[in-house]
């Protein structure tokens, strides 16, 4: 199992531009071609690409022994993800929609972490599950949630969460090659979105990545909301003000790390969030670097979803409860306007 | 056997031929981008949504899915009320912030859509089981489809349900395909209706494209329910036109199978007893097909004129005082 | 519905001395008996007592249309919950381990909190359950959580937790009187322990309570923890450190404002939780104070459980790795020697 | 039908007699508080674990749950490390983290006793599939309760293991009780195999208290998994003797249950006939018995004085390199 960043059989291949659905794809390919005992399933994923279009040619590839369709029962088939990594086999699950996770919420709280545990380190449960996550589809309340806070509390798992081409690829090929159970959520409002892909890259587990260097301000953020963080910090340099843009890319473990450097460095924390703030790693890193001791130039802030609002239908009401490029920009000048 | 008079046939007929313009409607409308996100359309399974709640007393209740238009109209809800839902307006069922999976109307006792495949079902036993410890007279419907049988939801409410006699009926639409796989992949067994044998409780079979076998059946599972007898399980063989969403062209059908079906259409059948009782003419069948249209036009229309909701008014929709 | 502190029918009636069980037991009756609509229903709960001898006498007085068992089926009979709330019925339902909770993950995250809401205002939901919840009992890894900040970032919930035969009696009484879906965690350590109960308070939603006022430290925690935060203030007291203790008592909604009003007199602060602190209500109130500026005397701190361990059944390694008094008392101690 | 060798049968007989022996004695310290926290005791039971795990290979597995100290006795651990387990103490099986309810080996294909109720059935398909997937001629067997049967992940993995046929096969030990609840306050029908109907499985009714029915049934199921015929469901009808766990005094029995069943003891059934047979005297059955206990006592008293893990040791069980 590889917790580094490094070169699989042999070279890196070369750097390769591709939407985030194909790297999706790529990353699923290249394991399934590397392991054979690396399995696919879930839901419609082999018809067509699958609901989100991430699949195609996976089937046709590596056959439907391997990559195949399930009945509808998330708790059930996470279940028969665990048996068969006991038995030796590295399964990928897919869940169509983030929402669907709490369906198999005994398996994923009772079952993938505790296994090991409970048996006294006898066994491994290299299980991963990809969870298609967030608002922006105007899918309605029961079907935006990034959930991707959910399962931070519960050792023995690993969250992940891909805000582009490249993490999409490299966390994917991480969590299946980790012999823990790993969440990776991929936002469906991304899978068109275009980047550059290292192909052969396995992320490091745990490590967030300091997307772009500043001084002024630290932006953190996971998925969608780093996107929006990205056009803010562009936004904001034209008025001057410099911000470094992390993005998390893990939920557990929690990279207190990175942030904690950066925030030394500006003093000022701004977290975006597509969540509500209480119970999320937004909170929680927050709360580290309290517990740290660290020196607030101004008191951190969050953008987050609101506290007692669930996600509507209604198009511009999701536009509006969701953080914005506006709101970040303003809670961001807000802040360094601020001294603590 | 319960029969309807010859009015109220006439009255499904009129029915059918509306949500199918409604759903033809909105497919328009999503093609076209005037509603956004997804949706899930019933063509081709009118008779199940309009037979089975013609059965109902006005008291009774239903749980749906998001495939649930057929029956939110079935049940009486305003088209116009309908389209604005679908449109995230503030003049929908929900204020638009239900959507196209959630149509729903308390005042009639059509008391959840789900997006969940099979959480309906318990939602239902729990009305059910409040009529009983009340001691009300009343009885709950649950729709659902046939992918929905393999998730656990179903099995726990078929037990508990029967363990507590609880006066429900469970329908399925049995449409033969769970999204974009065909039953077979992912069901052991053809005839869905066998799943109820387990629970000690009546499985029928029944003709989905047949309105008045539709109408008879529930009505008995009904009575049954009412009278003290619990649940029934009821599988209705029928079939969906469209893909399962908004994106889906369908492509997984085997050649010749939507034909098939489309030759036992659920207004056709209906149409043309209809015309041989003598009960409509093929001139007024005509003429209710253009009604429909106009109809479903001129509410879209108006739906979209109608505004957005406030962020403010949804506030309120979180916490009940 | 009653978001207040008041008197039942009448009177308040008299202070009676009873243990936590009992008090849990003087709730669900004095509902039952206030309100034909109330149920109450759960896996084994009219078989002498309940597995944890809380329903002591329910199913004889209230009988057993209103008062029985179900099959073995969380997620099943929390949406039962659901559809009979939706009418008129005021169901409680029982989990006889928080552990179980995840599995009816669907219903508590989807529906309970979301069905309101996605029918445009048109129902209300007014289902109670009663977690029981908590290690020390030697139960092992699948029956010790507490699980008291799982489900703290789902709007349309609440989330209560009683430490005292008062706060179980009367974070019941008002979770059943609301319209909103409540989550109520009892400590299956606590049963046994005796306080005095003001028969037909209903307690304030939302609101913590100053347990022991202090002026040097502030200490937040809930359920078996406000014990030993308890004892370990006693310990500070023979050192001259005053403590401030807080009994959190409601996870959702968070009370900020009581402790952002402790620390602003004391000017540190210690959480002790049963729990892993990321994700947690630990980790969201600190934030929530970092965010509103507070001014700390000292770096706020937390004693909780490992991240990275989950709870074992041997029984000397479940006493290390929950907090001790000990722990608290070291802690505070740190806190109070040191000045941020 | 399956027949087993004299020589087998007497060793199931020795077998049966030692899980008893562990059981009794395991009641016993906890009654000191020599062993804390909760148990689940299966005396009563053991022809069900001993006969089915005898008819399984060397390279199948199983799951149980938190009543599976039968299982993992009969599947060979030794009795000083399943007391270790019941202690916390480091030379149990699980390092002493798991306790009375996780009795496991995986060197020997016990793969999990799981605390929640179905849990085990979901996995022990995807065993099932996994050597279905890797082409390899192994089998998984699940042993679960009565209660289990109404729970969700019971229809699911029975739907999977069924459309998939897996080489799994199903054992409820029906006790008759879930906790305190009867069967009948809990599900609508008396034999539970009826429940694989909806799954195109056999389903069998299976005397569980007598061991040579067990062995042959479950034999027959597991050739049939083996050959790639699927899955089967089997029913044992037995009874626990004990409360559900170590605070239940099992009040809620009718009276005269319990002494039905005694009498039907499956130590005493197959006793017998091995005496009849006269493949054991009953001098030898005397001495059997003794021998268990004395081996019981010796593996409590030595697991006693076995050291408690330390928090370093157990640190390592969470994540796996
Ligand atoms: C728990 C859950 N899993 C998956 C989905 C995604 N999903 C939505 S509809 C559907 C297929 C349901 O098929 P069926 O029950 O036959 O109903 P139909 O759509 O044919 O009416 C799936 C898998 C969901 N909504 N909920
Ligand atoms: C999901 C879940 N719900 C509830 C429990 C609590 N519980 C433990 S054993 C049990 C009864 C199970 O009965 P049965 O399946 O018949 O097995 P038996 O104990 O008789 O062997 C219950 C309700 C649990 N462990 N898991
Ligand atoms: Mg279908
Ligand atoms: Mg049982």
């Amino acid at each position: 199992m590889s917790t580094q960043t490094e070169a699989l059989s042999g070279a890196l291949e070369a750097i390769e531009e591709m939407a985030y659905r194909e790297a999706v794809n790529a990353a699923l390919y290249d394991e399934l071609a590397a392991d054979p005992d690396v399995v696919f399933f879930g839901e419609d994923v082999t018809n067509d690409g699958g609901v989100f279009k991430t699949n195609y040619g996976l089937v046709e590839e590596f056959g439907s022994a391997r990559v195949f369709n399930t009945p509808i029962c998330e708790n059930g088939f996470v279940g028969v993800a665990l048996g068969m990594s006991l038995m030796g086999l590295r399964p990928v699950v897919e869940f169509m929609f983030s929402d669907f996770l709490p369906t198999a919420g005994d398996a994923i709280v009772n079952q993938l972490p505790k296994y090991r545990f409970m048996s006294g380190g006898q066994c491994a449960v290299p299980v991963t599950l990809r969870s298609i996550s967030g608002a922006t589809g105007r899918f309605g309340t029961q079907h935006s949630a990034t959930g991707e806070s959910w399962f931070m509390g519960h050792p023995g798992l690993r969250v992940a969460a891909a805000s582009s081409p490249a993490s999409a690829y490299s966390l994917l090929r991480a969590a299946i090659r980790d012999n823990t159970p790993v969440i990776v959520h991929e936002h469906k409002g991304l899978y068109g979105t275009k980047g550059e892909v290292r192909r052969g890259e396995v992320a490091e587990i745990g490590k967030a990545a300091v997307e772009r260097a500043g001084s002024d301000l630290t932006i953190v953020s996971t998925l969608l909301m780093q996107h929006r963080a990205r056009q803010a910090r562009e936004l904001l340099a034209e008025e001057g003000i410099d911000v470094e843009l992390i993005d998390l890319r893990w939920i557990r473990p929690l990279d207190v790390d990175t942030v904690y450097a950066s925030v030394k460095k500006t003093g000022r924390l701004v977290v975006v969030e597509e969540q509500v703030h209480n119970g999320g790693w937004g909170a929680s890193l927050i709360s580290s670097l309290a517990i740290r001791g660290v020196t607030w130039t101004a008191a951190p802030r969050a953008v987050s979803l609101p506290n007692d609002l669930l996600i509507p239908y209604s198009p511009p009401l999701e536009d509006e409860i969701l953080p914005s490029v506006e709101r970040i920009v303003e809670v961001a000048k807000a802040s360094v306007s601020d001294s603590a | 056997m319960n029969e309807a008079s010859s009015e109220r046939r006439v009255g499904w007929y009129r029915q059918m031929v509306a949500i199918r313009a409604f759903e033809e409607k909105v497919q328009e409308l999503f093609m076209t981008s005037q509603i956004e996100g997804t949706t899930h359309l019933c063509q081709g399974q009118e008779a199940v949504s309009v037979g089975s709640i013609a059965a109902m007393e006005p008291d009774d209740v239903l749980t749906s899915t998001y495939r649930g238009h057929g029956q939110a109209l079935a049940r009486g809800m305003e088209q116009g009320v309908a389209f604005a839902e679908l449109m995230g307006r503030s003049a929908g069922g929900s204020g638009g912030v239900g959507g196209s999976m959630h149509l729903v109307d308390f005042s009639m006792g059509n008391i959840g859509a789900n997006a969940i495949v099979g959480a309906g079902l318990p939602i239902a036993v729990g009305a059910a089981m409040a009529f009983k410890i009340k001691e009300e007279p009343r009885v709950a419907l649950t729709f659902f489809g046939d992918g929905a049988t393999n998730i656990g939801t179903f099995h726990e409410a078929l037990n508990m349900a029967s363990v507590w006699k609880a006066p429900v009926v469970f329908i399925i639409e049995n449409n033969l395909y769970g999204e974009y796989t065909p039953l077979r992949e992912s069901t052991p067994l053809d005839d869905l209706a066998r799943r109820a044998d387990p629970f000690g409780m009546p499985g029928l079979v029944v003709d989905g494209q047949d309105i008045d076998v539709v109408y008879a059946t529930v009505g008995e599972a009904i009575d049954r329910a009412r009278g003290g007898d619990g649940p029934s399980l009821l599988e209705m063989k029928t079939y969906r036109y469209k893909g399962h969403s908004r994106s889906d062209p369908a492509t997984y059908r085997p050649e010749g199978e939507l034909e098939e079906w489309m030759a036992r259409d659920p207004i056709e059948i209906l149409g043309v007893r209809l015309e041989t009782e003598a009960l409509l003419s093929a001139a007024e069948r005509t003429g209710i097909a253009e009604a429909a249209q106009v109809e479903a036009d001129a509410a879209a229309e108006a739906a979209a004129e109608s505004p957005y909701p406030e962020l403010k008014e949804i506030v309120n929709y979180v916490y009940a005082d």
